[in-house]
């Protein structure tokens, strides 16, 4: 069951990389966030545990409702060029995610060598997450694809704790979710003031800050 | 006890500041900051002459680390609160300014000093971790105060690059977390847990984790390669801010990694760490002298100056002898005076010329005598002359290096501070000297501003003369936790 | 009975000194096949030069005024360092040769002050090319009287005791010390005494400015300088009477000794200087270099143990 | 540990007692000669901080000279740096004083940064910062370490003494100091560094091996060639004065080269007293330089200026000065019977003994260092003929010199006691050298009985030990002055009726002579610029302005040596650091794409570095 939902992560995020638009990258980050909720689900049925349906719950309504909303009703408001600014063309994101993908493999394979094929995988998984979203971060021009990287790259971190050791701490789990939750809000909010101020949001034009 | 009167103190204040008009606003915050400051005392002093660790409601705990670090992060939060008062009453009255905004000013400043303050006493992990990224977020809002294009992008970088920092290290606490869950079947994050715990670790993936924290919290402790934020972000800060910033924000950080360091030590051997900190630390020393050659605004220079002075933390940690952590700990406190003080300095320098352009700035001493005197103790302080802290803290990380052997190290370190000594002798020396421009007339600074001067030039004499006994028996015992017994 | 013997020998040499000018001019104008000035001419010129008035620039100070005793006086001093009849009546250890090219130092200072003093372009320029020149003459002399005493290793007070015996390292270092002579005495190749065109004189152009006895105190310096160099040249080339007693018969022989020595000396003076032509200023740092190789030639001939 | 209440033990021995000596010779006076030089040059307040600031200038070198631990040494030096960095920058309305003391300081620091890898280096081989500690355990030091720790003290003291690759720093911050500071820089200041030298390179490290004689001889020699040299081109009194600094320690550090080989050697008598030689001129050059410092800073204040070209007649405007100045120059150019000679004699007779006694490579290295010493002292007379016959002498070149006045008391008071201390040095020689010689065998600790040769005068008669010359200067001063006052009797009863005239200086006859045609300082200094035009590289550039072809209505003239040191070596080094800094520059580009890029290498870099199984 969970490689099947496994496979659902990896193809969201193989089609952000994909996306040129801005709502199709928010929408793809909300298909990642639903799969990642359903992972917590089932790991919730397996351990039995009463905190981790909490966290996927919260999980399910900071990631999959309220942030997406948030950023999209900001884009509206912006009402910025959609497209997104591509510093590498589809195809070439794609070859390196697949290489992305083989590194992460390699890395897992110094550590997990012997574990079960499900946790290997979810361990590959997660870390491909992990790079694809730094990826994003620095192969794109608008802040809003920053923020979104970021949020992604907490997705992967979530997945790869849940997966491996099952979860983290319940208190911790929340924490970071209303962390997380906040540095959403105040990207954002900057993200807001660099269109108020530079009236566009390409991040590659801010550099008059040198040496 | 205490503990919960250090945290909750800050608390109060942001609600005060929130309701509080601007008169008694400024009253209330300094008795607050002032009240936290003694309280940090006495937890020290509890500490170095008591049981060595104080523990509050399982979630705080505090042992002479920390509590080194708290009266740190107090220490500056005074002296800045007690600068941005003065600071901002020019700018409301030069109508730069609005009241509410000096009102969002105190509310955010409450703010970034509880988060920070609440760092170094979390005992679980994840906690410490959610701590320093909200002490990002909060001055994020404090960088990108004033709402030119150069303090947006400046706000932006440092929001950006230090959440993806802080991630990474999100992803070295994880695998820190399995490492002990495979391990030893308890799954837990305290800090005081994991450390019993230890020397069972298997060595390989604690040693990647610790990749990843170093890497992760060394982008916010300002660590070179990932140093590119800083520059950006203690340049358009407010001064009050900015000296915060780098007194203060990057030792947070590099609290937390001394934290995950000495798990590693205790696992695998501190030779894995000692070498990663050496060369970090001599890196970082290095491009922060070849930036400042080539620095032309006076807070950029200082904001190198920062990068330079973590370095020598950091490869005094790297040294890892006793005498060598002591130095290390003494020169994070000798630095977050010298650059709090140097800072007040320039922020009221660049008010003054109303330019950051070094070529612009010069007959400081003719302009602002006061301040020139300020800014001119603050240099040589932090070049390391003798009367002050900063000579005796490198004599010991320099004589610790020595005694251990390292001398090719020790004779790249000095060579580097010798770099750095030309490049701000050659910057500064020009400005603060020579005949002031016509347009500018001899001014006279606040009362309040000159005492915050005069009271943090008399600490830098009395550390760098003598060492109040307190003090050091603080530094022995956090030396002695990191480093084990030899001092 | 040595200090009456002392000033006895020194106003002989004070006496003597004119005499051996006029008897170098002899001898040039023998070979030049000319009669020239009587063997007394340098006596006449400073019994005139006492008799005349004397005019004083008012562009000058004091040291214009008491550089011509100053100079005379560190002359006369220097005379007691030099065994001009026999080593036995030197001084009695006061200094040795290096106290006698200080003194001459001493001298030159005061000189090439007086020069600038009276404020005309060729008192200045004398005392730059004279100044000059002294800097290119003190290490070879001092090195050239270093190589001899050396050698003799005489223990008897150091620099003071020229050879004792001859040497050929001896021979070496004094050819350089000749050359040091002919710079010091301003004698040919360095610079001409007899003439007053402002391009060549160099001793001359610092004495243009004084005029009665002032004048003849310098000239009588000049001329007793002279003899001091002639007496250490000789010392050390033909350096025989040995005798350090202090009985009559031998003082006398060396007096006679003495007196031929400074007489070959002249000769030898004469002779170069009609031979040769006067060099450019900046060709004596050349001619001076040489003197120096010799001096160093001569160390290595006496390391070697000639 | 670390801090001065655990770290001040004092040492007063000999050598500490000598350089305390030597201090307060040259300070005392200069607070003196302050008194009145400060008041005419600044306002009330001001002078008040330069008298401060000199006090605890002379406080930090007290302490420096007298700490007997390495900590407070070090303390104690840097703050004497920085003290002196502040006097240099006194007066920073001048852009130069701020550039000047900016050298200043960044060279300071460096040398210090090296005498901090000396002492941290003894720190951890001794295991104690005190010098009894160290000198316990100098012995079993191996002598690689030893080696190195020479290397190190020669750098940081030499770059304090000012030895020639190190002095560039000399005429840029002696000269912007007001005068009573730059004579206790030059005259005590050095000092300390030549204190530093001999406590630590002679006093601790045990017998030297041979080459590092060698190495202090021909470091000496050099620095005496080339300040006098420089001195001779240079017109700004003070910028000339400090070249003379250089080659004075050039000479001081030629006595003591010459002990340390001797000492290797073996022949410790000779080396005693070639140690003795230094010190001795170590005092004499503190007084005459001091002295003559003080005489440039009563020039300043009377005429506003330092350049000799603009001066001219001031020795009828100011006789005291002059005459001090006088007294000052003879005694650096080692006339009789002057200080400066006594002491240049001792170092001939010590290169003397060496020639005489060395093996034939020893006899031609002393036989150079012998001439060396010799051109060096000529051509500083020459040098000072020229500062004193171009500055006081002749008609005054400009108004400022013609209407110059005489110092004020206290002015003069300083002055003339240095000058009849100098004149006490030379008459007091043999009294004097008894006292050097037991400072000399104090730090040398060979058997007692060898220092029973090594002082064998009475109080006027010095007899050197290795050639037993000796040198009785009352004795020569009674003949120079029977000498001239026979001459002037003589002269004053033959020409009974001796008229003197005031007449016209000669003028060719047909116009009368202005400042116009007197020599220049250029002109006078110009056969030695043709002379050393390999070493100066002399640039020369005329220019004729003319009517017509025939008439020439204007004839500039411009030359200027080349600074060899700071073109060729220093200035490369610097243009090179901010070359780099350019381009590393480039680094921090503002994209924040980059920066993520860079992070994400080096997480990439460590992992695959250590992650590795």
């Amino acid at each position: 069951m969970t490689i099947f939902l496994l496979t659902g992560i990896m193809i969201s995020t193989y089609a952000m990389l994909v996306c040129q638009r801005v709502p199709a990258l928010i929408q793809n980050f909300r298909l990642q966030s639903l799969f990642l909720f359903l992972v917590t689900l089932d790991f919730a049925f397996r351990q039995k545990e009463a905190g981790i349906f909490v966290v996927a719950g919260l999980l399910l309504l900071v990631k999959v409702v309220l942030i997406p909303s948030f950023l999209n009703n900001l884009v509206k408001k912006i009402r910025v060029d959609e497209r997104l600014g591509l510093f590498l063309n589809p195809l070439l994101s794609l070859i390196a995610a697949l290489f992305l993908t083989w590194g992460a493999s390699v890395f897992c394979s110094w550590f997990l060598g012997t574990s079960p094929i499900a946790v290997f995988a979810a361990f590959v998984v997660s870390i491909t997450v992990v790079l694809v979203g730094f990826f994003i971060m620095v192969f794109r021009m608008k802040a809003l694809t920053q923020i979104v990287g970021l949020l992604v790259m907490e997705n992967g971190i979530f997945l790869l704790a849940s997966a491996i050791t099952g979860g983290m701490p319940f208190f911790v789990e929340i924490a970071i979710a209303f962390d997380v939750f906040v540095c959403a809000i105040i990207t954002g909010i900057f993200m807001y003031r660099i269109n108020k101020v530079f009236t566009h949001i390409e991040v590659h034009r801010l550099t008059d800050l040198k040496g | 006890m205490l503990l919960f009167w250090v945290v909750i103190i800050p608390v109060l204040a942001v609600a005060l500041s929130a309701v509080l008009p601007a008169r008694s606003r400024g009253a209330a915050n300094l008795a607050a900051h002032g009240a936290v400051f003694v309280l940090a005392a006495a937890l020290a002093c509890r500490i170095t002459s008591g049981t060595g660790v104080v523990v509050f409601g399982g979630v705080l705990r505090a042992d002479a680390l920390s509590a080194f670090f708290v009266l740190l992060i107090s220490l500056v939060n005074l002296a800045a609160l007690a600068y941005s008062r003065p600071y901002l009453r020019e700018d409301i009255r030069a109508g730069a300014l609005s009241p509410g905004q000096a009102r969002g000013y105190d509310i955010l400043f409450n703010v970034f000093a509880a988060t920070m303050l609440v760092v170094p006493l979390l005992d679980n992990l994840g906690h410490m971790w959610v701590a320093v990224e909200l002490t990002t977020l909060a001055s994020a809002f404090l960088v990108g105060f004033y709402n030119t294009k150069a303090s947006v992008e400046a706000a932006w970088k440092y929001v950006i690059i230090c959440s993806v920092g802080i991630t990474l290290a999100l992803l070295g606490t994880v695998l820190v977390y399995y490492a002990v869950a495979a391990q030893t079947a308890v799954k837990t994050l305290d800090w005081s847990v994991i450390m019993s715990r230890a020397s069972g670790l298997n060595p390989r993936l604690l040693s990647v984790a610790f990749l990843f924290i170093l890497v992760g919290y060394g982008t916010k402790a300002g660590l070179a390669p990932m140093h590119t934020w800083l520059p950006d972000a203690h340049s358009q800060a407010l001064t009050p801010v900015s000296a915060l910033l780098s007194g203060v924000l990057l030792k947070t950080s590099l609290y937390a990694i001394i934290r995950f360091a000495m798990i590693t030590n205790k696992a695998m051997g501190a030779d894995f760490t000692s070498r990663l900190f050496i060369f970090f630390g001599l890196f970082s020393v290095a491009v922060a002298g070849i930036f400042l050659l080539a620095q032309k605004d006076f807070k950029r220079l200082l904001a190198y100056s920062s990068i330079e002075h973590v370095g020598i933390i950091v490869f005094a940690l790297g040294v890892g002898t006793p005498l060598a952590v002591f130095g290390s700990m003494f020169h994070a406190l000798n630095h977050a005076v010298t650059k709090s003080l140097v800072f007040f300095a320039a922020g009221n320098a660049v008010k003054k010329y109303k330019t950051h352009h070094l070529h612009m700035i010069h007959g400081l001493i003719q302009a602002l005598p006061f301040t020139a005197a300020a800014a001119l103790v603050g240099l040589l302080s932090l070049v390391g002359m003798p009367p002050f802290g900063i000579f005796m803290s490198k004599l010991m990380i320099l004589s610790a290096c020595f005694q251990k052997g390292l001398y090719a190290p020790a004779a790249l370190l000095l060579f580097f501070l010798a770099v750095v000594f030309g490049a701000l002798m050659f910057h500064l020396s020009a400005s603060i000297f020579g005949n002031k421009p016509k347009g500018i007339e001899f001014g006279k600074e606040a009362w309040s501003m000159k005492l915050v001067f005069v009271s943090l030039i008399l600490l830098l004499v009395l550390l760098g003369v003598m060492m109040p006994t307190p003090l050091q028996a603080l530094l022995v015992s956090a030396s002695r936790l990191i480093a084990g017994e030899g001092l | 009975m040595k200090a009456s013997l002392l000033l006895l020998q020194a106003g002989f040499a004070v006496l003597g000194a004119p005499l051996v000018s006029g008897f170098i001019r002899k001898v040039k104008n023998a070979l030049r096949m000319r009669r020239g000035a009587p063997l007394g001419q340098p006596y006449y010129n400073i019994v005139k030069c006492m008799a005349k008035e004397e005019v004083v620039s008012e562009a000058t100070s004091w040291i214009f005024r008491w550089t011509p005793s100053i100079v005379l006086g560190s002359t006369l001093a220097a005379l007691m360092f030099v065994p001009v009849f026999s080593f036995s009546l030197s001084a009695p250890g006061m200094g040795d040769v290096l106290t006698l090219f200080f003194l001459f130092s001493l001298g030159r200072f005061f000189l090439a002050l007086a020069g600038l003093d009276a404020g005309s372009a060729f008192g200045g320029m004398g005392s730059s090319r004279e100044m000059f020149i002294a800097s290119f003459v003190e290490p070879v002399a001092i090195l050239s009287v270093a190589v001899v005493a050396g050698h003799s290793a005489s223990p008897q007070g150091g620099l003071m005791a020229c050879s004792m015996g001859m040497s050929f390292s001896g021979m070496v270092a004094a050819a350089a010390l000749f050359m040091v002579v002919l710079a010091e005495t301003s004698r040919i190749p360095v610079d001409n005494q007899e003439t007053h065109l402002e391009l060549t004189m160099i001793h001359e152009a610092m004495l243009l400015e004084y005029s009665g006895p002032s004048l003849a105190m310098l000239e009588t310096a000049a001329h007793t300088k002279q003899l001091i160099w002639f007496s250490l040249l000789g010392a050390i080339l033909w350096p025989w009477p040995v005798g350090s007693s202090a009985a009559l018969s031998d003082i006398a022989a060396a007096a006679a000794f003495f007196v031929l020595k400074i007489i070959l000396c002249a000769v030898i003076v004469g002779l170069t200087e009609v031979s040769l032509a006067k060099m450019r200023l900046f060709r004596v740092a050349d001619f001076l270099g040489l003197a120096f190789l010799f001096s160093v030639l001569a160390l290595v001939i006496s390391g070697l143990g000639y | 540990m670390f801090f001065l209440s655990q770290n001040s033990r004092w040492c007063f021995d000999p050598l500490a007692l000598f350089f305390l000596g030597v201090i307060a010779l040259v300070s005392l006076p200069s607070f003196l000669f302050s008194a009145g030089y400060l008041r005419a040059q600044f306002s009330r307040g001001r002078s008040l901080l330069a008298t401060g600031l000199t006090v605890f200038f002379v406080l930090s070198m007290a302490v420096v000279v007298a700490s007997a631990n390495l900590i407070l040494f070090l303390f104690a030096w840097e703050f004497m740096s920085l003290v002196s960095y502040f006097l240099v920058v006194f007066e920073h309305e001048h852009e130069a004083s701020v550039k000047a003391g900016m050298i200043y300081l960044v060279m300071t620091h460096v040398g210090t940064a090296f005498l901090l890898a000396a002492f941290l280096l003894l720190h951890a081989q001794a295991g104690t910062w005190d010098f009894e500690g160290i000198r316990a355990a100098a012995p079993a030091f191996t002598p690689a370490l030893k080696n190195i720790l020479f290397g190190l003290f020669l750098a940081g003291f030499g770059m304090k003494a000012g030895i020639v690759p190190l002095h560039i720093w000399l005429p840029y911050a002696h000269p912007q100091a007001p005068a009573s500071v730059s004579s206790i820089m030059s005259g005590a200041m050095i000092k300390v560094a030549i204190y530093g030298l001999l406590r630590f390179i002679a006093g601790m490290l045990g017998v030297p091996p041979v080459w590092w004689g060698h190495v202090i001889l021909v470091a000496a020699g050099i620095s005496c060639l080339v300040g006098v040299i420089y001195a001779l081109m240079e017109h700004d009194i003070k910028k000339l004065l400090a070249y003379h600094s250089v080659e004075n320690i050039g000479i001081i550090l030629l006595g003591i080269g010459a002990g340390m080989v001797f000492w290797s050697w073996g022949w410790g008598v000779l080396a005693a007293a070639a140690f003795a030689a230094g010190l001795y001129h170590t005092v004499n050059h503190a007084v005459f330089k001091g002295l003559l410092f003080l005489c440039s800073g009563s020039i300043q204040v009377a005429t506003g200026t330092r350049d000799i070209e603009k001066l001219g007649g001031l020795i009828k405007r100011m006789p005291q000065t002059a005459a001090s100045f006088l007294v000052g120059a003879m005694a650096i150019s080692a006339l009789p019977p002057l200080s400066g000679f006594v002491s240049e004699w001792l170092i001939f007779q010590v290169f003397f003994a060496g020639l005489r006694d060395a093996s034939s490579g020893g006899k031609l290295f002393f036989a150079g260092m012998m001439a060396c010493l010799a051109l060096t002292s000529a051509l500083a007379a020459a040098c000072f003929v020229k500062a004193f016959g171009v500055a006081f002498l002749a008609m005054s070149r400009s108004r400022a010199a013609a209407e110059a006045r005489e110092a004020s008391l206290s002015m003069r008071s300083a002055m003339i006691f240095l000058a009849a201390l100098t004149v006490a040095l030379g008459l007091g020689a043999g009294l004097v050298w008894k006292m050097f010689c037991a400072v000399a065998a104090s730090f040398l600790e060979p058997p007692a009985s060898a220092w029973s040769g090594l002082f064998s005068g009475s109080w006027d008669l010095i007899r050197f030990p290795g050639t037993d010359a000796c040198l009785r200067t009352p004795m020569i001063m009674l003949a120079l002055g029977a000498g001239i006052a026979a001459v002037y009797l003589f002269v004053r009863l033959t020409a009974r009726k001796r008229v003197m005239t005031a007449g016209r200086t000669w003028d060719c006859g047909y116009y009368r002579l202005d400042h116009r045609t007197e020599y220049t300082a250029t002109a006078f200094s110009k056969p030695f610029r043709i002379a050393f035009s390999f070493f100066l590289l002399p640039y020369r550039k005329t220019e004729k302005i003319r009517d017509s072809f025939y008439h020439v209505k204007e004839f500039t003239y411009e030359t200027a040596t080349t600074p060899i040191f700071k073109r060729y070596l220093y200035d490369p080094m610097v243009r090179g650091f901010f070359k780099l800094a350019q381009y590393v520059k480039g680094f921090q580009m503002g994209s924040i794409h980059w920066y993520l890029a860079y992070i994400f290498v080096t997480i990439l870099i460590l992992v695959v570095i250590f992650g590795r199984p």
